[in-house]
């Protein structure tokens, strides 16, 4: 049986335009039978114009007034049919006041980018100057959003079980040595994952992806004439269109093909995808900047305005986003159930999250709507979340950002420890607190130790290689005199600022890197790292690069042949991690399961059993019984890790076990490679069972079985 | 003396120390030996519970019962959880260590078997029977 | 009988007053007092036994989980203990690692 | 005529003859195409003249594929140019296909079965 629905009929025609009334849900362009469903919102526009383009044209083909009939409560809806939707663009011109003390930016001259557009052209290729007089910069398209996932679907891998790699995506696969085909495309990420499989990660953390303007307050650096741009993304243009610069087939406007075509393969490999989102402000700046796209569609509402209609900045970027405002909370949900649903994306970590905390006059709130509404959104059920629990307007939650049993947060504790105690500063009380997923944050609040994300490096700041290199930030590059980007690095650069030949320094620092990333991956919680960490990679210093379409910011692949070492180190590092679930808790430790021989952790000193939490301390050791793990699991091994910071060697007398079971050695630092780490499974045995030798500023990870 | 059933979880534990409790009155048993039967039973009742059935995410019972002789009190514990024979347990051979050199499990066993004059463990079937006697 | 775990804290000094039955189902209350005793960082952990009348091996558990959470320079003492607990504590080689004492005077501990 | 049809012996060859397979021709090859599918199981679709496909294009493919193996027929495209491979390839239209050289190779795929 057949039955035409009558809805598929104009009941309207403007020029040479079929129209009927819209539907008001979903807002945005949406294709249906014979024509496409255009749906915005403003609440103190007067009126509203659509405007086509025919693609890539100057000049708009068509403008249609929505009638005054096809406005449903504050929503112009309206059905075009028989559009060529492959190649339009379209646009909208609001009327309506133009006040600043009011908020009111109304202006029917310009031509704004719907804030639900799912495609946007106008930066198609990466980095191609754009022409700066066209009238309508970003220009929205209509997508297909058909994709034939096939069998794909959410891996929920549980949170405990993350080992997230922090990357972006130009970076990864832009140097010349990447060997790729597109390379700084989605489709290269695609080409590489083997190698991501190789190092054993389980989920890529993608730097922003939403469509922005590499553009965007570019600049040239006054010492060298390069140009700056807005590299990293953080600044977003549209909300649900990937970026087209960072797809091979931008150019054919299938970015949202390939994303998903990337989607789909990692997923084929267990990897899962969350990305990075700039919820807090948009492209379009403050008092000064330019119509984008919501300035000129509502002001008022979409953004937090001081009494004297000027934009708060707790962004540091000119605007904050009015997100507890219920109708851009709407847009904040629509977007993300968008990527869920459409993109089968797992996870989000949200930019400087705690303005999503904030009302619209700033003022921090106790039961957020919008933080709350996403953690019982009924399709994000089992997606990741993930804040970044703090703001620049001197909000810092890490510890206590609104949960809902739900958000995780990148633990900046976690970082700022684990960086003084491998230099040697740190505090063994805080150590341990770390090492077990920060309980003093999370524990009390019932939460878990998958709410603290744990990293000692991320994009901002200095990686790893350098954290071991430089005492200071080498920021001249960036054009602003070194004032640019974070003072205090935690950092030490191991006796010389810089690159050395220096064969002892360039062995301490190798020890250090090791050392770093072996605490990383033995710590309750979950592990980050970041691009390029497991083969040694340098930004020269420099701990701000969000400007640099360069080596600066490009992974050199070439550190993979001459730091193998390390990367091996790191692979059997994480796949000692996977391979012991005692690492991965899903509840703090301090636990005494029946028919376990041993509390589940239990610290140690020099001497064992004999734990010295003093302050100046440079050594300290843990003993991890598997025996503990409760019911349903499977029965896991003893771990034990001695960790000496200090720069003499220490013997670490070894707890004693059951007769029936023996020390063998996972990991130690303070050799070279290849016996710096061992195959997970092929440890030898430990030839002393009583004590082992810990060198100065070296970690040893033993395993008892 | 009329045998009692209980189910398998923790709360049963004092059930069963009473019934043995009574038992060791009846039997006319000194306080030490009464304490000592309680304890080995105690023990070995709470082994049923925790690895025999809640570990094992089995549930069950417990059936206890006293019989009397002339030279003997004989408690049996019977129950259909996972096999448990203590007797096949090594003995703890870190008694004469420092508490942070131990393993914290197997003292149960050890008290419960020093605790009476004989312990038996008989598998039937499905289930487990634990017997314990002491002289009069 | 009810069993109760009472933790008084001084400087240096964690004591538990127990009382009742001290037995897997009552373990954790022990165990949990324990744990925010270790937390103060004692130097010594006094345990007062007197009118404990019931110990079974859940509780020698807890006090071997509380000499490894806290670390072996940790002293525990054993006050006043009952005859028959006393006996278990003997059976198991306790006596070995912990101090016993009839009643506890910290001066005299101090000094 | 914006398709050539050529039958071997059971084998239905399609040879697409317009240069660009966009949202302006892809309904007129669709309507030309589906009749066919209706009718055959087995078929080759030749690109070799065609050097550029759009996004709608692509589409048409993969609906034509999915018509066709809905019935447990097969599908292969041949005479891809480059551009065209490649855009599939990244856009993960590629990994549905069967594609071969040029019609004679991918009549042989036929045969191999």
């Amino acid at each position: 049986m057949f039955i035409e629905r009558i809805d598929i009929h104009p009941t309207h025609t403007r020029d040479k335009f079929k129209l009927r009334c819209g539907k008001p849900f979903p807002f945005g362009a949406t294709l249906i039978p014979g024509g496409v469903n255009f749906s915005i919102f403003s609440r103190h526009a007067t009126s509203c114009t659509l405007v086509l383009f025919d693609k890539n044209s100057p000049e708009p083909m068509a403008e249609i007034l929505f009638p005054k009939e096809f406005r449903i409560g504050n929503v112009y809806c309206m059905v075009v049919f028989g559009l060529d939707y492959e190649n339009i663009e379209y646009g909208h011109r609001m009327d309506g006041p133009n006040n600043f003390k009011q908020g009111h930016w109304f202006d029917n001259s310009k031509i704004l980018l719907d804030p639900y557009a799912k495609i946007i052209s106008g930066r198609d290729i990466w980095g191609v100057q754009p022409d700066w007089d066209n009238i309508y910069q970003y220009r929205g398209k209509i997508a297909f959003e058909d994709f034939d996932w096939e069998d794909d679907c959410h891996l929920d891998i549980p949170s405990e079980d993350l080992i997230i790699y922090e990357m972006h995506v130009r970076s990864f696969t832009k140097h010349p040595s990447s060997n790729v085909k597109h390379p700084g495309t989605f489709a290269a990420i695609r080409e590489k994952i083997p190698y991501l499989k190789e190092l054993g990660i389980n989920a890529v953390e993608l730097m922003p992806i939403f469509e922005f303007d590499e553009f965007e307050n570019s600049r040239l650096n006054p010492q060298t004439g390069e140009m700056l741009l807005n590299y990293w993304g953080y600044s977003t243009v549209g909300f649900f269109a990937p970026k087209a610069g960072y797809a091979a087939t931008g150019k054919l406007g299938m970015q949202a093909d390939e994303l998903k075509s990337l989607v789909k393969a990692l997923h084929q490999n267990g990897i899962e995808v969350i990305l990075d989102v700039v919820f807090n402000h948009t492209a379009e700046g403050n008092e000064q900047g330019n119509y984008i796209s919501f300035r000129g569609i509502d002001n008022q509402t979409y953004y937090m305005l001081t009494p004297e209609g000027y934009y708060y900045n707790f962004s540091g970027c000119g605007n904050t986003l009015n997100c507890n405002n219920p109708i851009v909370r709407g847009m904040v949900l629509d977007c993300l159930r968008y990527w869920v649903s459409e993109y089968h994306i797992d996870g989000f970590r949200f930019d400087l999250a705690s303005i999503l905390g904030r009302d619209p006059w700033g003022k921090p709130l106790i039961n957020p709507p919008l933080l709350e509404t996403l953690a019982f959104d009924p399709i994000l059920a089992k997606c990741k979340l993930i804040a970044e629990a703090w703001d620049a307007g001197g909000l810092y939650q890490v510890g206590s950002f609104p949960d809902y049993g739900r958000w995780a947060e990148w633990n900046g504790k976690y970082r700022d420890s684990i960086r003084n105690f491998i230099k040697g500063d740190g505090n063994i009380n805080d150590m341990a607190l770390r090492l077990q997923g920060s309980p003093d944050l999370y524990a009390e609040t019932c939460r878990t130790p998958s709410a603290s994300i744990n990293f000692i490096t991320a994009h901002d700041g200095f990686t790893l290689a350098d954290l071991v290199s430089y005492n200071h930030k080498h920021n001249e590059a960036n054009g602003e005199n070194n004032n640019d980007g974070e003072n205090s690095n935690d950092s030490w650069n191991c006796g010389v600022e810089g690159w050395t030949e220096n064969q002892s320094i360039n062995d301490l620092r190798q020890r250090q890197i090791r050392n770093a990333l072996a605490i990383l991956m033995i710590s309750q919680g979950i592990p980050m790292l970041l691009m390029g960490d497991e083969i040694g990679r340098s930004k020269q210093g420099n701990n701000n690069t969000y400007c640099h379409d360069n080596e600066l910011n490009w992974l050199d692949w070439t550190l993979l042949e001459k730091n193998v070492d390390l990367f091996k180190f790191v692979k059997n590092c994480i796949a000692f991690r996977k391979s012991h679930p005692i690492l991965r808790q899903s509840h703090f430790l301090n636990q005494d399961n029946s028919g376990s021989t041993h509390p589940d952790i239990t610290w140690h000193g020099t001497k064992a059993w004999n734990p010295d939490f003093s302050d100046h301390n440079r050594t300290t050791a843990f003993m991890l019984c598997g025996r503990q793990i409760g019911r349903n699991k499977k029965k896991d091994d003893y771990i034990y890790v001695a960790m000496n910071m200090h720069w003499e060697a220490h013997n670490f007398e070894i707890p004693k076990l059951h007769k029936s079971i023996q020390w063998h050695i996972f990991a130690n630092t303070g050799v070279k490679s290849p016996e710096d780490s061992w195959e997970p499974g092929n440890e030898p045995l430990l030839d002393n069972q009583q004590e082992v030798l810990v060198g100065s500023r070296s970690v040893i990870i033993l395993v008892g079985k | 003396m009329e045998s009692i059933i209980v189910s398998g979880n923790l709360e049963s534990l004092d059930v069963i120390s009473d019934y043995v409790t009574t038992a060791a009155e009846k039997a006319n048993l000194d306080s030490k030996k009464t304490y000592k039967l309680r304890l080995a039973v105690d023990e070995i009742a709470t082994n049923i519970v925790i690895h025999g059935y809640q570990e094992a995410e089995i549930k069950g019972e417990i059936l206890c019962k006293a019989e009397f002789s002339d030279t003997s009190l004989k408690i049996h514990l019977e129950d259909s959880g996972m096999q448990y024979d203590a007797t096949q347990k090594e003995q703890p051979d870190d008694l004469y260590k420092p508490l942070e050199e131990r393993n914290i499990g197997g003292l149960g066993i050890y008290l419960a078997i020093n605790g009476v004059d004989k312990y038996i463990y008989e598998r039937h079937g499905n289930s487990n029977l634990n017997i314990f006697i002491v002289n009069r | 009988m009810e069993f109760n775990a009472i933790l008084e804290t001084a400087e240096n000094t964690a004591k538990i007053i127990l009382s009742g039955e001290l037995k897997a189902s009552t373990a954790p209350t022990f165990k949990t007092e324990v744990e925010k005793a270790a937390a103060t960082n004692p130097q010594r952990l006094v345990l007062v036994m007197k009118d404990l009348s019931y110990m079974a091996s859940a509780g020698l558990r807890v006090l071997i989980f509380a000499k490894q959470k806290m670390g072996a320079n940790v002293d525990i003492y054993i006050i006043a203990p009952q005859e028959m607990v006393m006996d278990t504590i003997k059976k198991t080689g306790f006596h070995h690692s912990v101090k016993i004492m009839d009643e506890y005077d910290n001066d005299k501990v101090e000094a | 005529m914006a398709i050539n049809l050529k039958q071997v012996a059971d084998v239905s060859i399609i040879e697409i003859e317009d240069k660009n397979v966009d949202s302006r021709t892809v309904s007129n090859i669709q309507h030309e195409i589906m009749p066919l599918i209706e009718s055959n199981s087995k078929f080759i679709i030749d690109l070799s003249q065609v050097s550029y496909m759009s996004s709608g294009g692509l589409r048409m493919l993969l609906s034509s594929y999915r018509k066709v193996t809905a019935k447990n027929g097969k599908l292969i495209l041949v005479g891809l140019s480059e551009e065209i491979k490649d855009t599939m390839s990244v856009t993960g239209f590629l990994d549905f296909f069967h594609h071969s050289e040029n019609a004679i190779t991918g009549l042989a795929l036929f045969l191999e079965k």
